[in-house]
């Protein structure tokens, strides 16, 4: 009966390699157009720029995977920032502690999440809008609508640089893509990792293999909030403030990234380096089209564009090799 | 420049506005455009994608800058949390000008080209209190949004200049009053302002004085005092000072106006610019461009323009 | 029993990328008949009836209706032709009720203005004749109102079985029947299909269960590997030798000629 | 084996009561804390300021009965407004031509989601996040960002008012309501109805059925678009002017209005009706909340959590009842 030959198997770090074509596309075109895009500085700042999208868009992939969705990721880590921000700045709380009361209240919202979800079996995007609402309420009331200067150092210190080859790095950029790689080999390498794939392709299947679905939703769902903390920690680094209006634009971009990097909405099916690749093409296209001089409505009308296509030419290459 | 690789002696300068979906700053932008194209310059222009986006604005403009840009004009979102990335594109030899609103402090960039916010707010304030004429007043607010300092300002402005206690320009807080009696943020659009404007007459039908905080909000309320049969013997104040908002001030749907000049803010901010490219001068400080009151009948003690003054320096579609 | 031949199929091929579902596969129907088809998970039994309703378009070979060739390209064509078929997933919208199921893509509409301009169902058509059919059939299910998703397994089985039986002018397939089925409905299930065949219907029935197959089967199709192996006489054959062709113990070339059929 | 009394099946308007019990309570707690809430005037208000999101949620009713969702109903309801404003008051185009314009618009947006969503099987989330920032940009483009007045008196009738017992109603809410029952009627009574619920909830099974799935998907997002083109009238008309901003918070008003309802976003289940008591209920809070003098940022935090609660109300009740 095994009639399938196994070339779908090797070790694929992505599900599929269409995002990585276009963003490697994309990188020729620009680098084509300006002879700045491909300079050590401009690249090191597209990373820089996209590692907030970045680290939402693994806590997203992750819920994702479960055929989840999170509308509120942006605003949760709002919350968090200015939440270790007020402690630090006016309270003049340890900057440890203000980090870890922060993270604290954005894995509390994924604990919410996933309790809301699996106890009341309430469908992820009506909960997540609902928190979406009250997490940015809570910012504003939170903050008084001000935003938080006169940080301390310390909280700051993932927007500091290094040299590298004569190309300044950001420190939260490495923070990404090591979290990127502990995610990658999570969901790959562990029982934990397989079964959330499980439970997004098959939750009854996973249910009734004796995986525990409830405490590894709730599990997943906290592990994004606390990676919203994280993303809070690098948002308040990279503009050095704690921002009430941080992460408005970032609740869709993250879904965006995920979906651009060939996760599935459907659940089970996806790789977080797709992720990764996802926030590098937004990324690209808005440092790239700036570089050419395009103004941000084309700019807006580019990335619609660019999310359907690149999303059909997925699924059509897909569809070719089946 | 036909293809867009940019061409080393020509100076590049940026201009980021809040948004690029508020005739306000379309009209900078063409301003801007204009006077660079006049003076052999190449302008960038970006914007955060809503208004309080501080976050996007800081990613256009470390793209600018990696673009080539030496000059910086930019309208912030956010007065405070701008200031660090201002900070460090300084640090790296590029001219900051701020245009429009300040940044918090007002020094974290090289020069200010604005309105003074709060005067509009002033100016309004006391047109509405002398239109009054000593009757007892009833106020709604039409605000901006939760924690934005313009809106902060010319609220308080208005409070200042209407004879309340009000907080001080530097404030983020809007400021209550006993004669407030509905305040309701609008985003500055005119389907939430009109929205705003019926709830609060459901309110308080007595509401005598309406302060908007921009011209679409300000239509919105029309609107609704249209509706309510209430939009002859209601006081509604703006700022701004669009063309179509002072048309509105001609056709009585709007008292009285504070109108800014966009235009000029641009073409001082490229100006500033190529001078500081060319010759490596600095502006520097403060430069009011002018705020004035627009109303159709003048009161007495409040200095204002005619509606035909207005629409000449008004910016938009004329 | 050499009734004519109303369904045929010859060298149907089916590919999903790699994997071969259907390889010149062949088959006939006969009037009035009860033809089983056996075969291993995997043989390409629903593929094979999945081509004859039309429910998925061969890469190759023909189809004849009647002797005339025919080409369904959706599951309508095969329905106008009078092929009616029982999934093997059962194919019911399970928030619609059993009424709107059994008559889902054919609702009756009322008559005049209402159902001519305003398109309207005729409900109360629609659940009379359904609870005619189900009381026909001897399922019990309860009020045709109900939604589909409050039903045990087996009577959905009822509804999709219904739904078949209930249409078929020309041919009823019924793929794994009664492989949800406790045994009395199991027995009922036969039971329709051989007041099927007395109304001169021939059905084509899929199943796994030898003594299902021995008890109402006319013929039997042996299917292995995408294709048709043999077709054998029930009558004549142990169900140990359909057994041992279908797993590829025994070489269909190795049976003797008077079991096939 | 007729375990079960037929209390389930009797003409139900509504797929449960829970929303509309949610709806009395709150005019009644309303009621009881401002006595001007529950007077003809206010209550045509609330019913004239949910017309713009009640019509849009007929539209997207109808999209997550066949288990699709529209991100994109505002943005492309700001689209043809605008398109109808320019052409009527700029360009001097007659009135109906103008309307067939702006509503021809927002059609092909519809037609243009079912095509990709129906042949390239694109995910009807990627599809309208990609439409959602291309019917924005066009917007701010055709519009350049200025607010369009003048417009013809016609282009306006829906807001004029007539008089009913004292109250003055306005035209589009009655247009909103008739809409409503229409659409109500077509999902209930028509087989093209029945078979929305069945592609939603099953949709193999519908195409095994001989229902033409593809055409009836494009038929669904042509006909939500055409609802959209409606919408853009009824905001025209409210507003007296086509503007570029309008809609931005409508997209996930209109998805909360449905879901408020009780339809599910999984696809098959659910009234039209509940989408109207849906954007009631948003309505009846918002003026509520601003009659008894509760702040913009208190008002958004309520929202959340009685999203929250009303969905899980919902699911509470129908699980009793199982
Ligand atoms: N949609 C599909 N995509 C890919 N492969 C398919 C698809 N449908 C069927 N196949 C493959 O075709 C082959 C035949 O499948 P089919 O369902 O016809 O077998 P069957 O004889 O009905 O088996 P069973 O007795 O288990 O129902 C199997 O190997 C199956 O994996
Ligand atoms: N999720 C459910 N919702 C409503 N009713 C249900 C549900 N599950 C089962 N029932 C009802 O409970 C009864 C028993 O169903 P169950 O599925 O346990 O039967 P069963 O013995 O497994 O039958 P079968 O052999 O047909 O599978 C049936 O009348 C069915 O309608
Ligand atoms: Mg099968
Ligand atoms: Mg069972």
């Amino acid at each position: 009966m095994l009639r399938r030959p196994l070339g779908v198997a090797p070790a694929r770090a992505l599900s599929s390699i269409g995002p990585l074509l276009a963003l490697l596309a994309a990188c020729a075109f620009f680098a084509a157009r300006s002879d700045r895009f491909l300079t050590g500085g401009n690249l090191s700042l597209v990373l820089q720029q996209v590692m907030v999208v970045g680290v939402l868009a693994i806590g997203q992939t992750l819920v994702i995977l479960t055929a989840g969705v999170d509308l509120a990721c942006g605003a949760i880590m709002a919350l968090g920032g200015i939440v270790m921000t007020t402690l630090a700045a006016r309270l003049g709380v340890p900057v440890p502690l203000a980090i870890a009361a922060g993270m604290g209240v954005t894995t509390l919202f994924g604990v919410a999440h996933g309790l809301l979800i699996t106890s009341l079996r309430l469908p992820p995007f009506i909960v997540t809008l609902g928190t979406l609402n009250i997490a940015f309420a809570l910012t504003q009331l939170h903050s008084r609508g001000q935003t938080v200067t006169g940080i301390p150092a310390a909280l700051g210190a993932l927007g500091d640089t290094f040299q590298l080859g004569g190309t300044r790095i950001v420190y939260g950029a490495v923070l990404m893509l090591v979290l990127y790689g502990v995610a990658w080999f999570g969901l790959r390498e562990t029982a934990a990792g397989r079964h959330v794939h499980a439970v997004g392709g098959a939750p009854e299947a996973a249910r009734l293999a004796g995986i525990h679905t409830r405490a590894l939703l709730i599990g997943v769902y906290a592990l994004a909030g606390l990676l919203y903390g994280v993303a809070a920690l690098l948002s308040v680094a990279r503009t050095g403030v704690g921002d009430p209006n941080a992460g408005q634009t970032d609740n869709l971009d993250a879904i965006t990234a995920v979906v651009l990097g060939g996760t599935s909405l459907f659940g089970g099916r996806g790789s977080v380096l797709g992720s990764l690749v996802g926030a590098l093409i937004v990324g690209v296209f808005r440092n790239g089209l700036t570089l050419m001089g395009v103004s941000s409505v084309y700019q807006i009308l580019v990335t619609g564009v660019l999310v359907i296509l690149a999303v059909a030419t997925d699924q059509l290459t897909r569809e070719g090799r089946r | 420049a036909g293809c867009a690789r940019e061409q080393s002696s020509q100076p590049i300068i940026g201009l980021i506005t809040k948004t690029e979906t508020n005739p306000f700053f379309v009209k900078m932008r063409e301003g801007a455009e204009a006077a660079a194209k006049a003076r052999g310059a190449r302008l960038l222009s970006g914007a955060g994608r809503n208004d309080g986006d501080n976050a996007g604005q800081v990613t256009a403009m470390e793209n600018m800058i990696a673009a080539g840009a030496r000059v910086i004009l930019i309208t912030v979102s956010d007065a405070k949390a701008i200031v660090p990335a201002i900070a460090k594109a300084r640090r790296d030899g590029i001219l900051v000008i701020a245009l429009d609103s300040p940044t918090d402090p007002v020094t974290a960039v090289d020069a200010l080209f604005a309105t003074d916010n709060y005067r509009a707010g002033t100016l309004i304030g006391q047109y509405a209190r002398a239109a009054l004429a000593g009757k007892p007043a009833r106020i709604a607010t039409l605000d901006l949004l939760p924690g934005h300092p313009v809106g902060a300002q010319r609220h308080n402005g208005f409070l200042a200049g209407f004879g309340l206690a009000a907080p001080d320009a530097g404030s983020t807080t809007l400021g209550t009053a006993q004669e407030v009696v509905c305040s309701v943020d609008t985003y500055g659009d005119q389907t939430r302002g009109q929205t705003a404007m019926e709830n609060c007459l459901q309110r308080d039908p007595g509401i005598n004085v309406v302060y908007t905080v921009n011209e679409p909000s300000a239509a919105g309320a029309h609107k609704a005092l249209v509706a309510a049969g209430r939009e002859k013997d209601v006081i509604v104040v703006s700022v701004d000072g669009g063309c179509q908002g002072v048309r509105d001030v001609g056709a009585g749907h709007i008292a009285a106006t504070a109108q800014q000049y966009p235009l000029r803010m641009a073409e001082l901010g490229v100006e500033a610019g190529v001078d500081f490219v060319k010759s490596g001068k600095k502006p520097s400080g403060y430069t009011d461009t002018g705020v004035a009151l627009v109303a159709a009948r003048p009161v007495s003690g409040v200095e204002s323009l005619g509606v035909d003054v207005g629409l000449q320096r008004c910016f938009g579609d004329r | 029993m050499s009734g004519s031949i109303v369904l045929e199929a010859r060298g149907l091929v089916k590919r999903y990328g790699h994997v071969t579902a259907l390889d010149g596969a062949d088959f006939a129907l006969r009037a009035g008949e009860v033809l089983a088809v056996v075969g291993d998970n995997g043989a390409g039994k629903s593929s094979l009836i999945r081509a004859l309703s039309g429910a998925l378009l061969p890469d190759a070979g023909e189809i004849f209706i009647d002797g005339r060739a025919v080409r369904f390209r959706g599951p309508m064509d095969a329905r106008r032709a009078g092929i009616e078929t029982v999934y093997q997933d059962l194919a019911v919208a399970p928030q619609l009720s059993i009424a709107e199921n059994l008559f889902l893509g054919r609702e009756p509409r009322r008559a005049g203005f209402a159902g001519r301009v305003l398109r309207m169902i005729d409900r109360r058509r629609m659940h009379a004749e359904a609870a005619a059919h189900l009381r026909a059939l001897r399922i019990d299910v309860g009020a045709t109102t109900q939604a589909v998703e409050t039903l045990s397994g087996g009577q959905r089985q009822g509804v999709a079985v219904a739904r078949g039986a209930a249409f078929a002018r020309h041919v009823v397939i019924m793929d794994e029947p009664t492989a949800a089925l406790g045994v009395k409905e199991s027995g009922m299930v036969l039971d329709l299909i051989r007041r099927i065949r007395e109304r001169g219907l021939p059905v084509v029935l899929i199943s796994h269960d030898m003594p299902h197959v021995f008890e109402i089967a006319d013929r039997i199709h042996i299917a292995r590997l995408g294709r048709r192996a043999a077709v054998v006489d029930p009558a004549r054959i142990g169900m140990r030798d359909v057994v041992a062709v279908m797993t590829g113990a025994l070489r269909p070339e190795e049976l003797t000629s008077d079991v096939l059929a």
